[in-house]
């Protein structure tokens, strides 16, 4: 594996009493496909939150190409390069697709043309026939897609897609991924948190798994796959 | 964009062209002395927008941010004589640093508890200068205002212009405001506080600028008060009315865009006005009443949603 | 014959049409898939039936027990007091309040009210995942456990017919697997009549005895298990849009 | 002037007066607190409840007696109000706060002239045999007129927390605010429990309009003055949370109090709010709300 | 008559907020102008009022007062009610050198020192100072040495608390309390037992109405010292019908201040003929029907306005002010003499007190001995009942 770009240490996160994460120790590459999957509940969503700040971890810490950034503040570590999509989409309502996706630009002190670089990415995910729509009137697909849009638009180092593909159809499935495949082999490190396991399976060059907020078992998808536990706890089987 | 900012350049122009000119145009005071409460409502309604419109951050103490524009001015002048424009500024800055204290103490709540704070603001404040027999207490204070400019034909003129002044430049700040990278920040704020933190967007201090211009642009519509009713009293300069118009007036004209406070405040405070003086009973009252329910009743949106889409939004 | 049927069904969201012309039918203690990929239509079809969208045109009548009631102008609680009930997109629990107070609040209506303590019972049986946390803020649970909350309440108005949109999105397989038990459990012992939505067809037709593919806003085809085994291509092309 | 007798005096006082600022405070818990609708009319509601009082006492009614004589009309008022609200927001979907809010400041106008017209603008209050004398225990001394409506407060509190949190028409009401669908869903109308709660809220002013013209002559306007306190009160307690209510309405009560025995008067109107921004700014979810 | 443009009076009212309590002068107004017309007019022409609600609102203060002179085009202005209400006017008509009558203002003229205002209420000269001197002569008289304040923070009760405490100083009192309270206080039984802890041999309040009652009621509650002798001074409230309907035989013994009352000192035809068609009206309006405080003032508005017009035979501000200054005008409320800055030569305050109340009928208080006039000693009609504790029992 190269040098991790995001490291996790001891990570831990209760709530009152109940603790839903940890703690967790994960190394993630530079450039690395990394597949999370576990059960519902198991604190994967939890534990990106506290990876990008929503959540201030009860205990550990979280380096960021080396740099131990658990007090940073979300949006700082959104600028460092560590962008995210929402299990449930969240645009920006009340701005057009093309404004969404001109926030990350203002604030993550993006090079160059703001409007070329915002056109592109939308090119690139396919929504290009929207750009001026209210983001409003997106459908589910669409939505996810400005969810990706709006994380990749700041040039991440690390981009976490939680359940970017919940709900939507084979094909669509097929789309998103390429999106990923493709900003993946700009350099970009991807998190795929997904519950559709051929996608993960598909993408992942290493696939952990976790089961009530630990991480049970690590290796390539097939390994995971074939891993007892993992069968036990997740696939049931 | 750039066509939109000349026309908006050459009505700036324009409005503060007429209210260097007017003075000299219309000779009755009358209309003046009405025409300065329906720009200082478009200055309040308007500063009111810039957090409660952009960033949905609900605002209940507008009149905590005029009533410390009013005595500021009005301390400012009575013990130290100075001049009204620099009161106004001093107003503004103090306007804005209350802002930021406010926003520090609440807003790291959400939306209804901020609101609810900021009718604390009001209610301390206005205690305060009750117990400061400096400032008159609540007996209020007698502010004989500074003889006119040779420029202006009366103090009621005077006061008009500079209102004028002040009304113009706030729009021009909220319309800054709103098509710059911070109207774009608040916007996201008010759509998702997570999604904008995740996208880079420094949520709490964004919100701090918008109360720190907020309360300046509030604060600095009262500074020219006390020379308008030459006195103080802290029942009128933290009243209760100020406080719900400054609400009312952005609702009716619409809060998306600087536009809609602007015709919210020209609408309903002159309504206020006409029906001061023509229906000159409790029936009055009653009218307004009937108003804001009628427009909320049928045009919820504001005016400017009544008229076609968004305008002066980036678009590739 | 007791049954829901629809037909020539259209709405949609304003000057947007989703349905048109949609007929399709129901019958007691069936099990049928609606399948259809994403945003052609099928929680508005569903959500036409339980009356929280209205109908622009077309009928949805229920026959049942020789009665015939035309659901599409009701509102949503009549509706659901004749006895149809829904797991709906996106759950729809109530956040502030706990499991169990979920679950009690809609065995709460005047019709199922003297019997909510057996459908309490019946619901944790089927969910002992409930029963456990059933103290819990509905809010704080995760993605699965809330679905499967939300299946487990749309038993608690005691429904002839209970109408599922798409129960497996964000379940892990394990899950989505013992919620398809459920479901069909629910059909063989207490002869529920259920239309499921879904877009991972596997595991659906599996479990349906018919289905219904839905694209464009219209019933492309209808498949049913006694015709033989369903292709899966077939399928596919038709929630394509092809015929 | 430290001498026990006047601290004594001075909390038992704040109790009272507390006791009375949660009635005022109570039906905004439910309109404001549960059904998130910011009902700032509520204050003039409790003002016609009060003028309501006072028109049954003319007829030599006792004010508890037609307060309680008042709940079912002041109910239907609510009811009447609420079908209004619906009706107008029903079209939008529904209303976000800043119409809500201008449209019951509309209201309260109305309210504020129709009671100046069919009253006068005078001030109005209520005789009866206990107001005036004065419960003395020890050193103790409790005026009546204090006492009975406190004591009002914790009797209808209690009878509408247990409402809300032992019926299911309760839990209803609880609900109904976050997911109105899910209350379709159970088969219930979602608008017919909000009237119901709304009815509730209105019915509580007559209540609170009772213990206000107990504790002093009203006019048609002095809902004004309760507006922040009533809603410092509900978002202290953490938005919905009756029981709180009361004990942060006790709260301020008493702070006032001390600060009137021991400072000054003049300086007491900031207590609340002196209260109400520290609770803030240190627990910002209220005292007793949950985390949300 | 009819050719000739009317003459008109513009003033503000409070209709309707806080101070709409007072808007029963309006009548008072009407029934002088329906008076003066039906006497055949101001020089041959017409009256007629311009009245606009100023909502209580300083704010909407000067709009008005600019509508009623550049619009309407008045020819005399009536201030107002009251002082906060009317300073923001007080420039304006200096500057634009207008004749206004001012309405209750205490003290409204001493900073703008206008020669063209004239005070229709019996405030007499200093009035911020002076007005209440009457409570305070009676406690001289009394021999009291220790006094106590309180005082609404409110412009008109702070002025008469500030005065009071200065002519306390004056007669060698000590004042053992003094403290304000905001408006809309609705306890005072802290406030009552902090009082009694500093002993005091008379009570000095001023007070709005809301809080007048409360006060009274505090006291009864909580109980004073036998040793306190005057008890009152400066309650806003106990004029008003409402209030002695109310609060009836727990007013007994107050000393309060007064404009005017029933008693023979004061009755004249003139004025009895005035609350004759006062009440009716007053009755159908749903406001006071007594108003004895307020609206004779306004009716007394008129009648200087319109001595200064006939008088002066003209509308031109200069020539009736200096009529004004010049004569001594006969009114319902007696004949009235002015100073150089407006003020009535002569203070004309009552002090009185309440007695012999019995249950809470209104019209006990039409009949004399009820609000028997202590000072000025010109007006006398009784002696002061005394102390407080033994006069309110009785
Ligand atoms: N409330 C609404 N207002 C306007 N348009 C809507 C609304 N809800 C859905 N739509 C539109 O109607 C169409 C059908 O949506 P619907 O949700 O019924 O599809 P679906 O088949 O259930 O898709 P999914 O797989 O996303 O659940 C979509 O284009 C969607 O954008
Ligand atoms: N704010 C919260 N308060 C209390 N408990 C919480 C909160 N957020 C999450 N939890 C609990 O933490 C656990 C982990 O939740 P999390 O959302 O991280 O799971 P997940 O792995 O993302 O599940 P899913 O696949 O269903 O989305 C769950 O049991 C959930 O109930
Ligand atoms: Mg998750
Ligand atoms: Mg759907």
């Amino acid at each position: 594996m190269t040098e991790p770009v995001l490291s996790l240490k001891g990570v831990e996160k209760r709530f009152g009493s109940f603790r839903a994460l940890g703690p967790v120790d994960l190394d993630v590459g530079a450039g690395e496909r990394l597949g999370i999957i576990g059960p519902n509940g198991s604190g994967k969503t939890t534990l990106i939150n506290c990876i990008t700040g929503v959540y201030r971890p009860d205990g550990g810490s979280v380096f960021f190409e080396g740099r131990d950034i658990s007090h940073l503040q979300a949006h700082k570590r959104a600028r460092m390069g560590i962008a995210r999509s929402f299990q449930i989409p969240r645009p920006f309502t009340g701005m057009t697709v093309f404004e969404n996706l001109l926030v990350p630009l203002d604030y993550c002190h993006i090079e160059g043309s703001k409007h070329d670089r915002a056109s592109s990415v939308l090119a690139s995910v396919g929504l290009s026939a929207r750009v001026s729509d209210p983001s409003e009137k997106l459908t589910q697909l669409e939505l996810r897609k400005l969810e990706l849009a709006r994380a990749l638009v700041g040039n991440p180092k690390v981009l976490i897609a939680d359940e970017a593909m919940a709900g939507l159809s084979e094909e669509e499935i097929d789309e998103v991924l390429a999106i990923l495949f493709a900003l993946n082999r700009s350099g970009v490190a991807v998190i795929m948190i997904e519950h559709i396991m051929h996608a993960v399976m598909r993408f992942s060059e290493r696939v952990v798994c976790f089961e009530t907020g630990r991480l049970i078992a690590s290796g390539t998808s097939s390994e995971i796959a074939e891993h007892p536990l993992v069968q036990k706890v997740y696939f049931g089987e | 964009m750039k066509k939109n900012s000349l026309l908006f350049l050459a009505g700036v122009i324009i409005v503060l062209a007429l209210g260097f000119l007017m003075p000299w145009l219309l000779r009755n005071p009358f209309y003046f002395f009405a025409g300065y409460v329906v720009l200082q409502y478009v200055t309040i309604a308007t500063g009111w927008n810039i957090l409660g419109g952009y960033a949905g951050y609900i605002n209940f103490g507008a009149a905590g941010f005029f009533g410390a524009g009013v005595y500021l001015s009005a301390f400012l002048f009575t013990t130290f004589g100075l001049p009204l424009p620099l009161c106004i500024l001093a107003a503004a800055i103090v306007g804005a640093i209350l802002g930021v204290l406010m926003g520090y103490l609440t807003l790291r709540i959400q939306g209804v508890y901020f609101a609810i704070a900021t009718l604390g603001l009001v209610v301390v404040l206005e205690t305060i200068v009750h117990n400061i027999s400096g400032l008159g207490g609540a007996s209020g204070m007698a502010v004989y205002g500074p003889r006119p400019p040779a420029w202006s034909p009366g103090p009621s003129q005077y006061n008009f212009t500079v209102m004028v002044v002040i009304a113009v430049a706030s729009v021009a700040l909220a319309r800054w405001v709103e098509i710059s990278w911070i109207g774009r920040g608040l916007r996201a704020v008010r759509a998702s506080e997570d999604a904008a933190e995740c996208s880079g967007v420094p949520t709490l201090r964004l919100k701090l600028v918008a109360c720190a211009l907020s309360g300046a642009v509030l604060a600095a519509a009262g500074a020219p008060y006390p020379f308008y009713t030459s006195f103080v009293e802290p029942v009128t300069a933290f009243s209760l009315i100020i406080g719900l118009n400054a609400i009312a007036m952005p609702l009716i004209g619409g809060t998306r865009t600087w536009v809609g406070p602007v015709i919210g405040a020209l609408l309903l405070a002159s309504v206020q006005q006409i029906a001061t003086v023509t229906i000159s009973s409790e029936l009055n009252i009653l009218f307004v009443g009937a108003v804001l329910i009628a427009f909320v009743a049928f045009a919820p949106g504001g005016i400017s949603d009544l008229f076609g889409r968004n305008k002066g939004r980036a678009r590739p | 014959m007791n049954r829901l049927i629809i037909e020539n069904l259209s709405a949609g969201y304003g000057a947007v049409s989703v349905l048109r012309k949609v007929s399709l039918e129901l019958n007691e203690s069936e099990m049928v898939a609606l399948l259809g990929m994403n945003g052609n239509g099928k929680s508005t079809l569903l959500n036409c039936i339980l009356g929280f969208v209205r109908a622009s045109a077309g009928r949805i009548v229920l026959e049942w027990n020789g009665k015939n009631t035309d659901l599409t102008k009701l509102q949503p609680h009549e509706i659901v007091r004749l006895g149809l009930s829904i797991v709906p997109e996106g759950r729809r629990l109530v956040p502030n309040i706990s499991v169990e107070d979920n679950l009690k609040l809609a065995g709460s209506n005047p019709l199922v009210r003297d019997r909510m303590k057996q459908n309490l019972a019946y619901c944790f049986e089927t969910f002992p995942l409930l029963l456990e946390r059933r103290r819990q803020i509905a809010s704080t649970m995760s993605g699965g456990q809330q679905q499967l909350l939300a299946i487990a309440r749309s038993l608690m108005t005691a429904p002839k017919i209970i109408i599922i949109d798409e129960p497996s999105v964000g379940l892990a397989p394990i899950v989505v697997r013992d919620v398809l038990n459920a479901i069909t459990q629910l059909r063989e012992k207490s002869n529920m009549t259920i239309l499921m939505a879904e877009q991972s067809f596997f595991q659906a037709i599996d479990v349906s005895s018919r289905a219904y593919v839905l694209a464009h806003g219209s019933i492309q085809r209808e498949f049913k298990r006694s015709d033989g085994e369903i292709a899966h291509d077939e399928i596919r092309r038709a929630m394509l849009g092809a015929h | 002037m430290l001498s026990i007798d006047i601290l004594l005096n001075a909390i038992v006082t704040g109790i009272l007066l507390g006791s009375v600022y949660a009635s005022l405070a109570l039906g905004l818990g439910i309109t404001f607190g549960i059904l998130h609708i910011p009902n700032i009319a509520h204050p003039t509601l409790v003002v016609a409840g009060a003028f309501f009082v006072y028109t049954l006492t003319q007829w030599g009614l006792d004010p508890i007696v037609a307060a309680v004589i008042g709940l079912v009309p002041f109910y239907l008022l609510g009811v009447v109000l609420y079908a209004f609200y619906s009706a107008v927001f029903e079209r939008k979907g529904g209303a976000n706060v800043l119409q809500s809010l201008t449209l019951f400041f509309g209201l309260s106008l109305v309210i504020e002239i129709l009671l100046s017209l069919g009253f006068g603008s005078e001030l109005k209050s209520v005789s009866v045999s206990y107001i005036g004398s004065s419960l003395k225990i020890g050193i103790l001394t409790v005026p009546y007129r204090l006492l009975i409506p406190a004591l009002l407060a914790p009797v209808t509190i209690a009878a509408v927390w247990l409402y809300l949190s032992r019926t299911s028409s309760g839990t209803a009401i609880r609900a109904v605010a976050h997911e109105e669908r899910a209350l379709s869903i159970a088969g219930l109308n979602p608008a017919s429990v909000k009237r119901h709660a709304f009815g509730i809220a209105t019915a509580t002013a007559v209540i609170a309009g009772a213990a206000l013209i107990m504790v002093g002559p009203i006019e048609p306007f002095a809902g004004r003055f309760q507006i922040g306190r009533v809603f410092a009160i509900v978002v202290l307690a953490g938005m919905g949370s009756i029981p709180g209510s009361l004990v942060i309405a006790i709260i301020i009560g008493i702070a006032e109090a001390l600060v009137s025995s021991y400072l000054n008067p003049s300086w007491s109107p900031g207590v609340a709010f002196a209260i109400l921004l520290l609770g803030l700014a240190l627990r910002p979810q209220g005292l007793f709300g949950a985390a949300r | 008559f009819a050719q000739d443009k009317p003459i008109r009076v513009g003033a503000s009212v409070s209709l309707t907020g806080p101070l709409a309590s007072t808007k029963n002068g309006q009548i008072g107004y009407e029934l002088w102008r329906d008076d003066v017309n039906a006497a055949g007019g101001l020089l041959d022409r017409k009256v007629e009022l311009v009245i606009y609600d100023d909502q209580s609102s300083a704010a909407n203060v000067p709009a008005i007062y600019s509508k009623l002179v550049d619009v309407d085009a008045c020819d005399v202005l009536f201030s107002p009610y009251g002082a906060n209400l009317s300073a923001p006017v007080m420039p304006f008509i200096k500057q634009r050198d207008l004749f206004m009558i001012g309405m209750f203002g205490l003290a409204g003229n001493d900073v703008a020192k206008h020669d063209k205002f004239f005070h229709s209420g019996p405030w007499g000269p200093n009035s911020g100072r002076d007005w209440a001197r009457g409570f305070f002569d009676l406690a001289k008289a009394q021999g009291v040495k220790k006094i106590a304040i309180i005082n609404a923070d409110l412009e008109f009760s702070k002025n008469a608390a500030k005065g009071g405490a200065e002519v306390a100083k004056e007669y060698g009192m000590e004042v053992v309390f003094n403290q304000s309270y905001p408006p809309n206080t609705s306890d005072f039984s802290s406030m009552i037992r902090n009082i009694n802890a500093g002993d005091p041999e008379a009570i000095f309040i001023a007070s709005y109405p809301a809080d007048s009652t409360a006060i009274i009621r505090g006291v009864k509650e909580i109980g004073i010292s036998d040793k306190v002798k005057l008890f009152g001074g400066a309650m806003i409230g106990p004029q008003y019908g409402a209030l002695l309907g109310s609060l009836g035989p727990e007013l007994n013994g107050l000393v309060n201040s007064h404009t005017f009352v029933p008693e023979p000192t004061m009755q004249t035809p003139a004025i009895k003929s005035f609350f004759d068609r006062y009440t009716p009206i007053a009755v159908k309006q749903g406001v006071d029907p007594l108003g004895f405080y307020i609206p004779p003032f306004y009716y007394v508005a008129g009648q200087l306005a319109a001595a200064a017009i006939t008088g002066s035979k003209s509308v031109d501000p200069a020539k009736m002010a200096a009529f004004l200054h010049a004569n001594a005008v006969d009114t319902i409320a007696g004949k009235i003499a002015f100073n150089e800055i407006g003020d009535w030569k002569e203070r004309r305050v009552l002090m009185v007190q309440l007695r012999g109340i019995k249950g809470n009928d209104l019209e006990q208080f039409r009949n004399p001995g009820h609000q028997v006039i202590l000072d000025p000693p010109s007006l006398k009609t009784g002696d002061l009942a005394a102390p407080y504790n033994k006069a309110r029992a009785s």
